[in-house]
């Protein structure tokens, strides 16, 4: 036992042998990690391979929020979910499939809704949040929240066949709000509940986002930002594109912006994106 | 045949394509506009306005730019990062236009 | 009920409704995939997330092959294995996963290694093989069995922060001999046990290769035939090139090829590639 | 300063970067034999050997091509489909080297 062993135990280093014979993770990436903590924002398509790899890899806490309920229609791509979960929270199926992984890691469990009323306190003792969430005014809310908060954020979504990545609001790169200051017609919002998406999907864009996490917690590799990785399943592209840099002008996180905590708890996000938090109450499928 | 125009590869992604027959990639050749020295995006935008767009223009632009949410790509580099609607556009160019997905 | 619901029972209609939605895959695709069998090579990193999804999105049958028990240096990536089965077969452990997930996916278990020797009789049950291994003279092995039988083949592989990712003998596409005639020399194979790997890599192939296997199965999309991704996590560069063609003078697939079934039985990979099908028992790690 | 040869890309992937001091990404600038007419893929190789692979040079060549194992893409294609050892190179070329893996 060297000194760059310290603060990993016998069990760590058995556990996480495959990442410490990493040069470029090794030891020291492991500590990070063990360090570290993340939310994950969403336990659905694409929460589930971003909880399942940062239980199996060791962060240090992970923090899950959801206010849902396992539905048998989620199981074709929420593969942390069972279907002897089905009608309980997503939150606790989740925590127990991570804990049933990793039991060293801690798991704690946010069975609630993420809403601008609770998001600072949440996501305030989290180091790192990932957005694993579906819709449009949650998207606006997490980004916000973050860049009031100062933390970077992990951002994935899928849908159909087609999906996207990237990290907004880290080392002076873009938010969302840089990229989107006017919210798209509520028309153009499509959600996989109204349009389906191929389970796999979210699959991919979550072990990437996943990956990103990862190496932002971990202080390795060369993080997406200012950079958009876009996915097309059906013709097997895929590119990594180059974006605008922070906006001096943004609302939020601009060189003038006004925008405060107190700003954030009393926005009305479903008013400014005209699109609600949560869908309609499932309606069958129409053949 | 002589192109008459610029050529230039699109590409319409993350639902776009629903407004254009459902087909993501169209190699297009845009005739410039008579005294024209080049060809810009603002004026790429209004042609496919034109000749590519079948349904409900209004998913894909409002005013003279695109509509909110979609983000625009020119050889793989956001617009911003060219001059938005004054890109110049050479011949061979690929545009990306897609709009940003919510699902998850 | 119309005519294009056939064969999709109202259960199926409801846990699949996200997959039918889609106008690209819908009722047809589903079908297809419920009428086919798909075997995963190796129960382990990249065999987690693949049969996980798998299972999942409802593959009529699914095969996994695997003579290895669940170690816990296993468990930073193999998310299909839980603590409590460290000591157990892999095979069973993903089994149960699989079931869990999915009772009304059929799930095979073949708990042995796949050799020369029984790979004819198990690979030949199934539509699609998935190489999900860790070993050259596995990739030899599965490649040759592939042709022999006429099987698309499906194959990953990640080592430390990389992975890479094609189908194989498909569509008259080449197979893995077509690329690699000659066998690398014996030091230039790097395993997972003896050079690390980031857990979440390998679970990005695994989804990759599960989006190929169902992409192949369901007849939707282009597969990646011809073409190889090659995944840098560390500097997020994803690229996907352009292969050589099959090969005429292919010793296996080419035109004049000799390789039969009784050539297969008695070929020696492991004396082909000089490298062993299993590593040689853990050793600890030395920091 | 006036490049006096090709400017190409390098990259060694899949644990090549090894031979060359753990470093992927090579920008170099290959001069031309006397006489000759340009580069071709097997001037680079002998020009790696020399310039640029530090150590286990039989990990990287066998003969006067790659050792086996390894793939060779010039601008994202197979160097099978340009023409393998006489690949023509052009100013600004990409060359990619990756030894497959095989771990999972
Ligand atoms: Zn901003
Ligand atoms: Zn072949």
């Amino acid at each position: 036992p060297t000194a760059s062993v310290c603060g990993l135990t016998p069990e760590m280093i058995h556990r996480y042998s495959r990442h410490l014979l990493l040069p470029s993770f090794g030891v020291d990436g492991q500590l990070n990690l063990s360090k570290a903590s993340i939310l994950v924002v969403g336990a659905g398509g694409l929460g589930s391979p971003i909880a399942m790899y940062l239980a199996a890899c060791g962060v240090g806490c992970l923090g899950i929020v959801d206010g849902d309920n396992v539905e048998l229609n989620n199981l074709h791509r929420q593969i942390i979910h069972t279907e002897a979960y089905v009608g309980e929270p997503k939150v606790k199926s989740a925590a127990a499939t991570c804990h049933a992984i990793n039991s060293t890691v801690r798991v704690v469990e946010h069975r609630e809704a993420l809403l601008a009323s609770n998001a600072l306190d949440i996501m305030s003792q989290y180091d790192v949040i990932v957005d694993a969430t579906d819709n449009l005014p949650s998207r606006y809310m997490i980004s916000d929240c973050c860049v009031v908060l100062n933390k970077p954020l992990v951002s994935g979504a899928a849908l159909g066949l087609e999906g996207q990545l990237t990290v907004y609001h880290y080392n002076g790169g873009p938010c969302y709000r840089c990229l989107f200051p006017t919210p798209p017609p509520a028309t153009a919002c499509q959600r996989c509940s109204d349009s389906g998406v191929l389970g796999v999907v979210p699959g991919i864009i979550g072990c990437l986002q996943a990956l990103e996490a990862i190496k932002v917690a971990s202080s390795i590799g060369k993080p997406l930002s200012g950079r958009m990785l876009l996915f097309d399943a059906l013709s097997g592209h895929i590119r990594i594109v180059k974006l605008r840099g922070r906006s001096l002008n943004c609302d939020v996180c601009g060189e003038n912006s006004m925008f405060t905590r107190e700003t954030f708890q009393s926005f009305d996000y479903e008013n400014f994106t005209q699109s609600p938090f949560f869908p309609s109450s499932n309606e069958g499928l129409q053949l | 045949m002589e192109p008459c125009g610029t050529l230039i590869l699109l590409n319409f992604n993350g639902g776009l394509e629903l407004l254009c027959r459902s087909t993501k990639v169209h190699h297009v050749d845009v005739e410039l506009k008579p005294g024209a020295d080049g060809l810009i995006m603002k004026d790429l935008l209004c042609w496919i306005r034109t000749n590519l767009i079948k349904e409900r223009p209004e998913m894909f632009m409002k005013g003279d730019s695109v509509r909110p949410g979609v983000l625009v790509l020119v050889n793989d580099c956001d617009w911003e990062l060219s001059g938005n609607l004054d890109t110049r556009l050479e011949e061979k160019d690929e545009v990306v236009f897609i709009s940003t997905l919510h699902g998850g």
